[in-house]
């Protein structure tokens, strides 16, 4: 494939409805119309996303060879450890960000972005491209390393005691990583047949239902724009370069081991993309001296429009690009 | 009719559970929970993404709510987005809401 | 097509389920256990109609010839603001309402009523007739001019001043009208190709929601039905006969825009049918002091139901003898 | 079908995805991170459970035969009464309760739980096997005699007179009797042809949609567990051994009454089940005094999911023994 | 502004229709309603399963009030889960709530 | 501790944001609200359709409390569905919500 049909599957990405949905959702900001979708259908909309991604990962899961997967694994969690230690080394060069704040964003860029993964699969699948079913359970394992180390940095070099009494809960057990676990066993216990019965609700709806949650993450996205502006240089060039470099990162992390172009892709993906869910909750509660807005709009306002617009395609033409030498 | 106090306390809903453990840990016996949103001077949070406020209601004796208020002040007002309120009201059955008199032994 | 084979049509579009469910909803309230949707999947109900309708136009839109579309706009358009003139000028005649309540039905039914639309929609495609796929885009433009209209004429007449300060917001940047145009651009945008990806959630699911949500209309219509009793002669032939009206109005009008036997039908129920979301909304904003009762109980509980069950096949009959002599 | 191959049927009953997602819901709890829809998105799946179930099985009963189908109408209803007769007298022996509280669980096992009716369909489903399709008439025939009868035997054995001021309408025009019953309406008149056009959301979606209502349930009946432990021996027996003993007579009135193997285990599943959804409101409104904590653990901490995981397929193994003496 | 008396009673959801018809009955000319969530020391509901508490307002004249506390103690308190508390407020147009002066005529 | 004004106002939901905006523009420094039902003895809304009433509750000082209800006689009483009423409440850190010392010059 050459780079213009990459261009080619870029604007078609940019072109699919649950991409368009979330423009639209900023848009919405914008003319002071904000359509966000009322807060239970919200929560429940990623419940069924978070379950969705879990059974049909699950199933692979299965299906696939132990041997291929272990490595994938460990290498996932090697990359939940370093991001945010790269993170945090970054940050301390490009802004002027205390400890707190910085390992608060190490935390957010450690761990991953449910969505972004989720539309990078729908980006696949539309051209066609195979990826390991398993991409899941990395998804799953990069939930959470990244956020503790990210806290534990806050609590080292800003000499303050930690009162881990509900964040451990919180990171460990929190919502998104019981869903998603619970959703990959289920999925490797039911297997393909059991699957089938659920298919036509966790499959055939899943592109729309994300169009609908783009939509929302569109608006809340969109609420952030105005604090981007007034950001500064340096976060807005974090948020931009670090994904590129995380991402290209994870690129070539999967290639070593062992995964396909689209496997590979979307590791670089998961690398690339911040929390904007798992993450903010946990920092809130275990660094509650750390800004939120600053988190925020670092993950919610920039990187994860950047990275659902430009940088699902960047990422997959830079898999494109690599695939010779190391695929 | 005894008079007893009540507080209202809204905060971001991220920290619902670890308050209300704190409410019932101070002395609390009981409370009453609504979503809400909101705005004020502070406005540094991160329950835009999560859900909004949480409005707490505790009906409690005076000296219990006296611990409220110094929680409030030692581990919710320097970091979290709060607002609280205190009056005095009239209920019947006050033994319910109070740790004065345990009558009912509940 | 002859009459019987239509009156046949007429009792199969009854006994569709949509319009049996809007049926056990007025019947609910009756029995005084109303089957109300919690309100915020009501919401997320009416999201989903107002963006897959907007998809499915703009889809087809695309498709569609720019000269064959702008004809039956313009027209669109003229009878917008048509409609609200006769419906003030009837009401002056057939009742003792003052200007200002007047302005406000003229608002209500120079707008129109997404689910009467969808319900035409459905109409015709159990019934396999052709309509023009581009109809959702008239949907759109005979929203907002309505609605002005009525609400200038309740201005002029009562010698109030407006305070346009929001209602005009309201009007054309309510979340009706963002949804419908947003995915009506979505839709164009993206083409047949994109929006196959979200099909089985957009269009599979489409019948089965519109009648949950009829459910719910059904017990608001319910509600509005002790009202009807009390509100005069006058009100209740306005409801139910400038409906007819209008809606031959517009069947007529859509035949000479070079509208299709469904696309002049649907021009029809978009004429006929009165606004229950967007209108009431602006209405109270901008004329507080209308009475929403008389509003209400002439849009929801007479022009609806009477459009739903009657109207509809109604219309489709009207249109298939009219179409010998302009179709 | 032998006794190895009714045992497989159990494992792949017990590792279907809605049997998987309520133990997923019941563990959330012991991990302190429940699982739970927000209220009115589990509002809106039990709305469409009720629709969806009754549609489906109204458009079964409009092919049926009446003759078919009035017998076991009757039987069902005879069960309805005999059942919370039994319970009261069977509580009487095995535990302490007073009448109230043996009334108000009366009421309760007299009547039937939606979802393990569900869960059983989906298993007969699966394993395909034939089942009558107006088995949901069933359902909603002994949704209301049960609690009748265990409401009554409450006032008459504590002395004490009903105020039936609400209980009545709670009872009779329940929503959940409602929208079976109007359910069933709508798909006997639509039949098959209107019901294929929601076809996509009613049936394609229903397992799918069951899996997300049981993970609901599986947090429901976690929080319950701690009360089991403290519930005393008698209770957990009366829990365990009556549907047994519901079931088993259900069976055999199924096949008395001309059921099928299916229907037969259908009707044992209905027997067998307690509501928790009808009941305790009723019982609510109509016994104050009676102990929901009772009632709730025993039902929901016990009854529901022992006839989940091992009821259903018990009974369907103690249906196909007894086929061949009564089928 | 005239003082007026304000009635919040915290209850199951369950009987929320039962609750606002007798409301009516013993003279509320009005109610305000939110879904709520708690605890206390009761805690003996159904509620669990059908949604939570209802907080319900009422703005009355002191006769009125009195007639709401003794219905409460007669017909909810003995088996319902209820909190309830009064306070005096300030009011403008104090004719719509009260049944002393029926001005407004309503 | 301090006293300081506490405003309740219950209206139709279809005018949140004009009531919003406009109690920030007469000095209000912040606000709840949360979504409630109703009735009173006016009733004359579109709500029903529209997701029913707000609660919307606002502590300032009494000057602001005076602007608001003024406000609300003006804009809102006329032709709205509209109850409210207003208490005094106790506080910490009264400065949060009032505008006659701005010591922390939010
Ligand atoms: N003046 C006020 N009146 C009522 N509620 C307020 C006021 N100021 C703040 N709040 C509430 O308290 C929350 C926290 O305020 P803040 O700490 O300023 O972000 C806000 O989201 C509001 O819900
Ligand atoms: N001390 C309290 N403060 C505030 N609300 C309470 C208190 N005690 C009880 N409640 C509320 O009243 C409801 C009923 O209480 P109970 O009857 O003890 O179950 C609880 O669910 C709470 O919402
Ligand atoms: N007596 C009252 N007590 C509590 N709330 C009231 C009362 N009267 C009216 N309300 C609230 O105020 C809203 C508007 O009242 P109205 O203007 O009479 O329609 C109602 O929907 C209720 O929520
Ligand atoms: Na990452
Ligand atoms: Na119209
Ligand atoms: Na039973």
């Amino acid at each position: 494939m050459d780079l213009g049909s990459s261009l080619s599957l870029a604007v078609s990405s940019f072109l699919s409805v649950p991409v368009l949905a979330f423009v639209l959702g900023v848009i919405s900001v914008g003319l002071k119309a904000d359509l966000r979708l009322p807060d239970p259908v919200y929560q429940a909309t990623s419940i069924y996303l978070l379950l969705a991604i879990g059974l049909k990962g699950g199933v692979a899961l299965r299906a696939s060879n132990a041997g291929d997967v272990a490595l994938p694994i460990v290498v996932a969690i090697g990359l939940g450890i370093l991001i945010p230690l790269l993170a945090f080394v970054f940050l301390q060069w490009s802004t002027k960000l205390n400890p707190i704040d910085r390992g608060a964003m190490a935390a957010h860029y450690g761990s991953t972005s449910l969505v972004t993964f989720t539309a990078a699969l729908v980006f696949l699948e539309s051209a066609d491209v195979f990826y390991e079913g398993f991409m899941p359970t990395l998804l799953t394992v990069l939930e959470i390393p990244g956020i503790v180390v990210g806290l534990l940095l806050a609590y080292k070099f800003s000499q303050r005691t930690s009162d881990s009494r509900d964040w451990m809960r919180e990171v460990f057990l929190g919502k998104s990583v019981l869903l998603l676990l619970g959703g990959l066993i289920i999925g490797f216990l039911t297997g393909v047949q059991g699957y089938e019965r659920v298919e036509p609700f966790f499959g055939g709806l899943f592109t729309g239902v994300l169009a609908l949650f783009l939509l929302e993450m569109g608006v809340l996205a969109g609420r952030r724009l105005p604090d981007v502006r007034t950001a500064g240089i340096g976060l807005i060039g974090f948020a931009i370069v670090f994904p590129l470099l995380t991402g290209s990162l994870g690129i070539v992390s999967g290639y070593l081991a062992g995964l396909s172009l689209g496997g590979a892709m979307i590791l670089g993906v998961l690398c690339a993309s911040a929390s904007y869910i798992a993450a903010p909750a946990a920092v809130r509660l275990a660094l509650p001296q750390a800004n939120p807005g600053i988190t925020l709009t670092s993950s919610l306002g920039i990187t994860f429009p950047f990275n659902l617009i430009i940088g699902i395609p960047l990422y997959f033409i830079i898999a494109q690009a690599l695939e010779g030498w190391l695929g | 009719m005894k008079e007893i106090e009540l507080i209202t306390i809204v905060t971001e809903s991220v920290i619902q559970s670890r308050l209300i453990e704190d409410l019932q840990r101070v002395g609390a016996r009981g409370w009453t929970l609504s979503t809400a949103q909101g705005a004020g001077p502070r406005n540094r949070r991160v329950s835009e993404v999560e859900g909004g406020n949480i409005r707490v209601e505790v009906l409690a004796d005076s000296i219990t709510i006296e611990r409220i208020w110094q929680l409030l002040h030692e581990s919710y007002f320097p970091n979290y987005a709060v607002s609280a309120w205190q009056s005095t009201v009239l209920v019947s059955r006050s033994d319910r809401y109070s740790n004065d008199t345990q009558k009912d032994g509940a």
